[in-house]
């Protein structure tokens, strides 16, 4: 009986589907590949640390002493530790980027909405103290008209000194559903067919939305 | 300092092993449901003395040095197909030969911990691979050598590594032809 | 040349490379801070010539009897054009300081990524602040990190991607019995064992063991004793 | 820094980017359109001078024109380097021509000059330049020269073009030794990390 249910389960669903695994790997790559912060994986990253904290008690709580136990455990090991490393290169991708543009991001409530809400904490209390110490070492020294983090002068039109991120870079896309033509100027001189499973490298700022939408995915 | 976008070639190797192989499993999980092992990923097996079974290459690996398998010889990884694979490599200059994306890491991984599956033919099939990765590498310098401005490149059917080894200078100098062609551009009445 | 001293500096970064820490130059941020403090207080005394001249042709036109409206700084370019120097010099200035100080604070930070208190040898080239700028940081980063009120991962460990927690290992020498959580073992010369990666680590610091890629073939058929 | 300089190619640079800032140090030669009152020492030490006269000669840093020539109070002229010489020797081929030694910057400096003055010839020149140069760049960096002819190489390049050069040997050097280290994963030590986190062996 048990072998009859075992054919019926048929590995190709489990191995062949997107488990959260495979999906928060395709996150991580997407993630390190942007030159922008993407939108923070809420759900994706809620269901995998469930599973993690699961998986860590099942293995607490299998007997190793004989060898099947020891064995399968060696495997659960082995697997959460691959789970936690793509956690935490995918957070700390997130963490040096956000770092990077933070006066960019935080000057921009949609950029803002992207981050989880402790990215968005950090994000706040990054720019306090990064403020806080150039202040006391040089803007506080400096003449009134000069003395701003985000205008050069009191006289610059709006914040002049946001590091943003270059949308304008190049980056390898695989196209994952057929797209067709798609406009990578705004006068549409320059048109790219984009059909599944062809591979570019193309600026990043017309695939935008077509990676935020799963039609694309980045390499 | 910009993140860097390139990842090391240990991290493709990394996600390669997600990439699944079959296995001839020597033991069975009798006290496991199924006899497999439910994994976050999915639930792997039925482990069965002598049956065949497609795993994830992580696992494989993991159960073949502690001598619980044996992995199979992928169908992609053998002398004919690679010679195949290579010769089309050879004669076409502008089109690159459908693999595995992760063909190399994963024949890499293959090579270390699972030389049995090739048994007499290990060394050429290393060979081939090496051969092929060759020509793939002079073939996609050639082509990137006539670039002449700012474009969108087409690379199908590129590998992750072959991708990831490129990356840096083709995205540096194509953001450079874009800067400077959008400034000339603007020149224009 | 205005600004000379402020590219210094970050010249001084530029060629220590990315990796050092050169140490912590007070006196030329201090000189800095005074060359725009003179362009500060130029600018004032220009604005004060440029509103005087001003007010007097305004005056003038008025007492001819013409419009007075007209009348802009640009119609005494010898003023203006000073005037604008000194205010872009103080912008370049002040561009050049907060790269300075940022980039010292970029390098500061990956410190912590790597170590969790500064050694004595870099704080020598630190200032007070940025010695407190660490440690702010490292409460920023730990707090993001913490168990209970972050995301419960240290992101400084494993760069890496993970190995398998057990692995093969080579004896160089006879070291005798060991006991490892899987039960005890004899570490003889040129032996090849299976050992917990965590627990053969210090060994192999040690140079009893070392890595290898895969076990005795004798080995192969048998282990299968739950079959 | 190398980095930096491969994925930060924009118009104007980062505010706190190290190579943006060092790029508008590049003294371009000028002329005062109008005379300037006490900034003459600072501007021109040799003219000894307290005030600049009116078409008085200059050379002033990158960082300074822009606020002048936009109130047309300055003109700039066109650097030898991107003089009608330059244009005929990349005409002729340019991938011999020191660059590191005319100008570290020269694509960088060509956009900004571009952007104060409009200079349709700077920006055509660079770009053809670029292109020349491009190719041999590429061929050099994945070639397999020796470490003292890489060095050669690199000197005679741009800052720009130097940056490439090394992310694209970096990467391949890091397949390289991926494929044939004989190690299947090398330790890495914590010390031997770069400062950003990053492992040592990430292409650049």
């Amino acid at each position: 009986m048990d072998d009859f249910i075992s054919q019926l389960q048929s590995p190709a669903e489990n191995v062949y589907g997107e488990s959260d695994l495979i999906l928060m790997k395709k996150a991580y790559i997407n993630e390190k590949a942007a030159p922008e912060l993407l939108e923070y994986q809420t759900d994706l990253l809620a269901r995998l640390q469930d599973q993690v904290h699961n998986q860590e008690d099942t293995v607490a709580n299998t007997d190793s002493t004989h060898a099947e136990g020891s064995l399968v455990r060696a495997i659960w090991r082995l697997e959460l530790a691959r789970a936690k490393h793509l956690l935490r290169a995918y957070l700390r991708t997130r963490l040096i980027k956000l770092e990077r543009h933070v006066t960019a991001v935080l000057d921009n409530p949609a950029m803002q909405a992207r981050l989880s809400p402790l990215e968005l904490q950090y994000a706040k209390d990054y720019f306090v103290k990064t403020g806080l110490h150039l202040k006391d070492a040089v803007l506080a020294h400096m003449p009134e008209e000069f003395n701003s983090l985000v205008r050069q002068s009191n006289v610059s039109e709006g914040h002049d000194m946001l590091s943003a991120p270059n949308l304008e870079a190049h980056v390898f896309v695989r196209v994952l559903e057929d797209r067709g033509a798609v406009n990578l100027d705004p006068e549409g001189d320059d048109v790219v067919e984009l059909n599944k499973d062809d591979l570019y490298i193309i600026r990043y700022e017309p695939i935008r939305d077509l990676l935020k939408d799963n039609w694309v995915e980045l390499v | 300092m910009p993140v860097d976008p390139s990842f090391s070639p240990y991290d493709l190797e990394f996600f390669a092993e997600d990439d699944v192989v079959k296995i001839v499993p020597s033991f069975s999980l009798p006290t496991f449901s199924h006899s497999s092992i439910r994994c976050i990923g999915g639930a792997f097996g039925p482990f069965k003395p002598n049956i065949p079974v497609e795993v994830p290459l992580w696992l494989a690996v993991a159960l073949q040095k502690r001598n619980n398998c044996r992995i199979l010889q992928p169908d992609w990884l053998n002398t004919e197909t690679l010679q195949e694979a290579l010769d089309q490599e050879k004669n076409t200059a502008a089109v690159f030969h459908r693999l595995p994306f992760h063909y190399l890491e994963i024949s890499k991984i293959l090579f270390l911990h699972a030389k049995e599956a090739f048994g007499t033919d290990l060394l050429k099939v290393k060979e081939l691979v090496g051969d092929i990765c060759k020509v793939r590498l002079s073939k996609i310098n050639a082509g990137l050598q006539v670039l002449q401005g700012p474009m969108t490149v087409k690379l199908n059917n590129l590998s992750a590594a072959e991708c990831n080894v490129i990356r840096p200078f083709f995205q540096g100098a194509l953001d450079r032809f874009h800067l400077l062609a959008s400034v000339c551009l603007r020149l224009l009445p | 040349m205005f600004g000379k001293r402020a590219v210094d500096l970050v010249k001084e970064l530029s060629a220590a490379g990315s990796d050092s820490l050169p140490p912590y130059n007070d006196e030329q941020v201090r000189l800095v801070l005074e060359e725009i403090a003179e362009h500060s207080a130029t600018l004032k005394e220009l604005s004060g010539v440029l509103n005087e001249k001003k007010r007097l042709r305004e005056a003038e036109l008025e007492e001819r009897g013409e419009p007075s409206t007209s009348v802009s700084f640009g119609d005494f370019p010898e003023e203006t054009s000073a005037f604008i120097v000194h205010h872009t010099s103080i912008l370049r200035n002040k561009r050049l300081l907060l790269t300075y100080m940022k980039e010292r604070m970029d390098r500061i930070k990956r410190l912590r990524w790597q170590q969790r208190s500064l050694s004595e040898d870099t704080k020598q080239n630190l200032s007070q602040a940025e010695i407190e700028w660490f440690n702010t940081y490292s409460q920023l980063l730990s707090g993001y990190m913490r168990r209970d009120t972050g995301v419960g991962m240290d992101l400084t460990l494993d760069e890496s991607p993970p190995k398998d927690p057990d692995m093969y290992v080579r004896v160089l020498r006879d070291y005798g019995e060991v006991a490892f959580s899987m039960g005890s073992v004899v570490l003889k010369k040129g032996s090849t064992h299976f050992l917990p990666r965590a627990e053969a680590d210090p060994l192999i610091r040690e140079g009893v063991l070392c890595p290898s890629q895969s076990g005795p073939i004798e080995a192969f058929n048998s282990s299968n004793d739950y079959v | 820094m190398a980095g930096g300089a491969v994925r930060g190619a924009r118009q104007g640079g980062d505010y706190y980017s190290l190579d943006a800032v060092l790029a508008e140090e590049t003294l371009i030669p000028c002329m005062f359109k109008c005379g300037s009152r006490g900034v003459g020492r600072a501007l021109d030490p040799s003219s000894g001078a307290e005030d600049v006269k009116p078409r008085a000669a200059a050379e002033l840093p990158l960082w300074m024109l822009q606020a002048l020539t936009s109130r047309d109070m300055l003109a700039v002229k066109v650097p030898r380097w991107y003089g009608e010489k330059m244009r005929r020797k990349i005409q002729a081929g340019a991938g011999v021509e020191n660059l590191r030694l005319r100008c570290p910057y020269f694509y960088d400096v060509a956009l900004a000059l571009h952007a104060t003055d409009g200079a349709p010839s700077v920006a055509d020149l660079v770009i053809s330049t670029f292109r020349s140069r491009y190719k041999e760049i590429l061929t050099k960096a994945h070639s397999n020269e020796s470490p003292k002819e890489m060095a050669r190489i690199e000197a005679l390049l741009s800052v720009e073009e130097a940056a490439l050069f090394n992310a694209g040997r970096a990467s391949l050097d890091a397949l390289n030794r991926w494929r044939f280290g004989g190690r299947a994963n090398p330790t890495r030590t914590r010390a031997k990390r770069r400062l950003d986190g990053a492992p040592v062996n990430g292409s650049r």
